[in-house]
């Protein structure tokens, strides 16, 4: 079994081209991939399509960037705090240039993600019927239902180029498992070309295959793994940090002005030339006070025989 | 002066919406703190979902900023997958969701979009999250809102979260299921909708301002439910559940 | 928190009426809840629908013991041993009388299933096009994707008015812990009016909340849970006990002719009051011969933070 | 006499058409034992799909009577639900499927539902399982079959895993999106089908047999492919992995 162990930039490097279509941030406020949205602005990506739930501000931070044309999302902004200051002057002045937006809800977008996981053309639903998300959506059509005639909208699949997911765990032959709100990450996997695990830790095979239940997708679906501890924050991972509110308020002030955002990415991003040195930079005491102090174990599973 | 918020006031005007043994779809922000004051006082066996994919019995021991924060997964009766979690609400599983907006309308729709044309936006709003499935598919719906004149327009100029559309049978008409707006909490009153028009109406005003102010605040001219009252205070026990339960007052203050 | 936890008998008193219809065998091979097939049976409960994937011996002893009107099903036999002699005669010659039967294939009656989990009319998909299946269903029917106009079968929505399951443990509020071979338990509970659980263990609820990505489904959707050691026998659970082989060739032996089954159904069955009565019978010697001898157990998982 | 059984030959055969790399959806029986010793052999990096949810990159440790055995699921890298696993299959990640029937004609049609009439069969036999989707959505089938004139007949009475319909475009024109049989593995010989008719054809006769005796054992008159021989007999090593796979026979006496 060859290895599909990468560091993250040679990564990003071959399996995000400029105008690729990324899921991110599918576990919604959890295990974001921070760390790989950042390389990805470090390598200058340009006229990527995003796709995710409530994606919290690393959506912000890419479009801020100048990442991105296309958003396919039920939510950008910053959970904590409000508003994405970069997402509002990307699509009311068209700064630092326009974007395309596609408005999903958190279920459409993840019907849509089933879809492609299913190897189905769509999935019909009766959400957002009346809506002005279903009226001025590009590709959700209105039909009635051929059983018992009710309304119902067409949510046709999507397949993003690559799905990258930050987990706990996974071994270098591209197995992964993860734990906590998994939101629509497992769609995700299953409905991408590809995924790119950045993990916690990368453990041996055997601790992954003791548990075949908790394996996120087979690793056919996986392009790349790559050990990216910290890789997530400020964003919380269950069982080994908590998230950084603090991160989220100073992000909300430090992005009120492209001037402001440009310093907060020269520090944060373009500033460090990885993970290790931006928690260096996020400082010892700050990154332990974040750690999980509390160990709260599952009850123990037998799949002997 | 009152000696408690006006956040503090509709996170008890919230609670009193959740009745015991309710399914109940919580969100964020103040319905969060909502939940845990019910299951503590008239509803312990109400049950919360949330839409990254958790089903709770309990409350979180601790605050939460967010949903997916680690309290919120430890000690939740279920984790899946959003689209299983969503798919009890298709069903009709959930008895009330609770939503906010940045802008609701006469018929209790929602914008949280775009303020202005969607082209231009003079605002560019996050946008539905889980709201609109909340709105589509949950048997009751409760809004939380900030109350003034430019968050309660005659018309919202998009519509993320259905209400009651135009009014009178208009969610049958588009085909949604079931549902619609049963109660909208603000910083002001609690509102509701008059039985077959579905236009909302001023129910109760809170005990720190007036029936004419809370008109005086809204972008149309306001019914009164001729059964308006002022909106009983919180009790000392409701204050002290609010109080530990959002200890700095992140939310309720 | 009322508990849910019910005898057997009581469980399938109150929750299977006659002419209901079941989810039942939705783990394909495993965990298939005979115990409570046989308390069905021994109530002499009539007209029932059963509905599920490849059900193994089961189904073909109900239909034999008569309680049965229609399957929704993709297979009905002995999986080691090949067909179903009660099947057979049922299709065949109307005995003990005739059954409507509803083909499915594994994906067609998972999707049903999963398109009632997701409270969506129906879910169209690619599988089956030209098979005589699609062609004699009474429910599936064709239709071009509105999206590429790829020729599509949309599979309606099932709604079981119970989903029978065995699980390794439940808790008395009603959630289960289930791991190995999941097949379509979690569609089938999802989808169903509620659900009975038989669970080899009844733990407190900490142990189940515990590991919340592990449960198979919220409470909410559990009508009674049910606490039946040994009541997936001869089907194997992981991490308890192995599948007896042996008992699926004696099944197939004893079930050649309405004799033969009506012996072995006294035997096994109707002269026999319980579970515990059945393993009594099956004997000490060859219950613990199938025990599993080998713990493994899956890596730890901390929820902690 | 050969000192190897038919079912020890045809598992041999299988395992053949399995290719390095390949995702395999490998079924029961024989086909087991086939993804075992390809593993074993010229296939290490094959991988292994169920329908009940399992996705295996490592034979399992003991023989399988199913595929929901114990030791099918301990090691195995995916334990999902089969609607999951079936998605695979219909993105079309299964490079070749496994199949077995009671019938199979000269297209390739598979009947494992009813001989004679579906309202009053001669015959109910157990039905599809996942055998319909495989036939409908794998990119390469490959059938297992005792062959004998009862069941090959010139077209099956019903068709419940399609396999080349009515031959040429067939599949095309049902709108199946890829795949079709290529082989047709039995304990005569191996079968292939025709590029463009998609007719079956004789590929080899197995050691113990003629191509005559396929051809009698056959329900219509079958067509001999231009490049016809005798099957190549087991290695010795195929055996013996074989007989460490299935000490007792089960499946392959």
């Amino acid at each position: 079994m060859t290895t599909k162990l990468l560091p993250l930039d040679e990564a990003i490097r071959r399996f995000v081209p400029d105008g690729a279509s990324i899921a991110l941030g599918c576990a919604l406020e959890p295990l974001i991939p921070f760390a790989a949205g950042h390389e990805i602005i470090r390598q200058g990506k340009r006229d990527l399509t995003l796709i995710g739930p409530i994606s919290d501000i690393l959506f912000d931070e890419l479009i801020g960037a100048g990442c991105v044309s296309r958003v396919i999302a039920a939510w950008v902004g910053n959970v904590s705090e409000g508003l994405g200051y970069n997402n509002r002057r990307a699509a009311e002045r068209g700064q630092p240039h326009p974007i395309e937006i596609v408005d999903h809800s958190n279920y459409s977008v993840g019907l849509a993600l089933l879809a492609g996981a299913l190897g189905v053309p769509y999935i019909p639903m009766r959400s957002l019927l009346g809506s002005d998300i279903a009226r001025n959506h590009p590709d959700i059509r209105p039909a009635p239902s051929p059983f018992g005639s009710e309304a119902t909208l067409l949510v046709p699949a999507l397949h993003p180029d690559v799905a990258i997911l930050h987990v706990q765990r996974a071994d270098v032959e591209g197995r992964a498992h993860v734990w906590g709100g998994l939101g629509i990450c497992e769609e995700a996997a299953l409905a991408a070309r590809g995924v790119i695990y950045t993990a916690e830790e990368i453990v041996p095979a055997e601790t992954i295959l003791s548990d075949p239940n908790r394996v996120l997708a087979p690793a056919m679906k996986t392009f790349a793994v790559v050990h990216v501890p910290g890789g997530a924050h400020p964003s919380p991972v269950q069982g080994y940090y908590n998230r950084d509110h603090a991160a989220y308020a100073e992000y909300h002030e430090h992005s009120r002005s492209p001037e402001d955002f440009a310093a907060w990415l020269q520090e944060w991003v373009l500033g460090v030339p990885d993970r290790a040195a931006y928690l260096g930079r996020l400082g010892a005491e700050r990154w332990q006070s974040l750690a999980a102090r509390e160990p709260r174990l599952a009850a123990p599973v037998d799949y002997g025989y | 002066m009152a000696d408690y918020t006006p956040q503090e006031l509709m996170v008890v005007c919230a609670a009193r919406e959740i009745r015991d043994g309710e399914v109940v779809f919580v969100g964020m922000r103040l319905p969060l703190i909502a939940f845990a004051l019910a299951k503590r006082t008239h509803a312990p066996e109400a049950v919360g979902l949330f839409e990254n994919g958790l089903v709770r019995d309990t409350p979180s021991r601790e605050l939460l900023l967010t949903m997916g924060d680690a309290p919120n997964i430890l000690g939740a009766e279920w984790a899946t997958r959003t689209t299983a979690l969503m798919g009890l609400l298709a069903q009709g599983h959930a008895n009330l969701g609770f939503v906010g907006g940045a802008e609701v309308d006469r018929f209790g729709n929602l914008n949280t979009s775009y303020i202005g044309d969607r082209a231009h936006p003079a605002v560019k709003l996050p946008g539905s999250g889980g709201g609109a499935d909340i709105a589509s598919l949950a048997r009751r719906l409760a809004i939380i809102m900030a109350h003034d004149r430019k968050r309660f327009p005659a018309r919202v100029s998009y519509i993320t979260s259905p209400g009651w559309g135009e009014g009178g049978d208009w969610r049958v008409r588009v085909g949604l299921p079931r549902g619609g707006p049963a109660a909208v909490i603000t910083t002001l009153g609690v509102l509701g909708f008059a039985p077959e028009t579905h236009e909302m109406e001023l129910r109760s005003w809170h005990p720190f301002t007036t029936a004419d102010e809370v008109r005086a605040s809204t972008g149309w001219d306001l019914r009164i439910a001729p059964d308006v009252r002022e909106t009983p205070a919180p009790t000392a026990n409701e204050l002290r559940i609010i109080r530990e339960c959002d200890p700095q007052g992140f939310w309720t203050h």
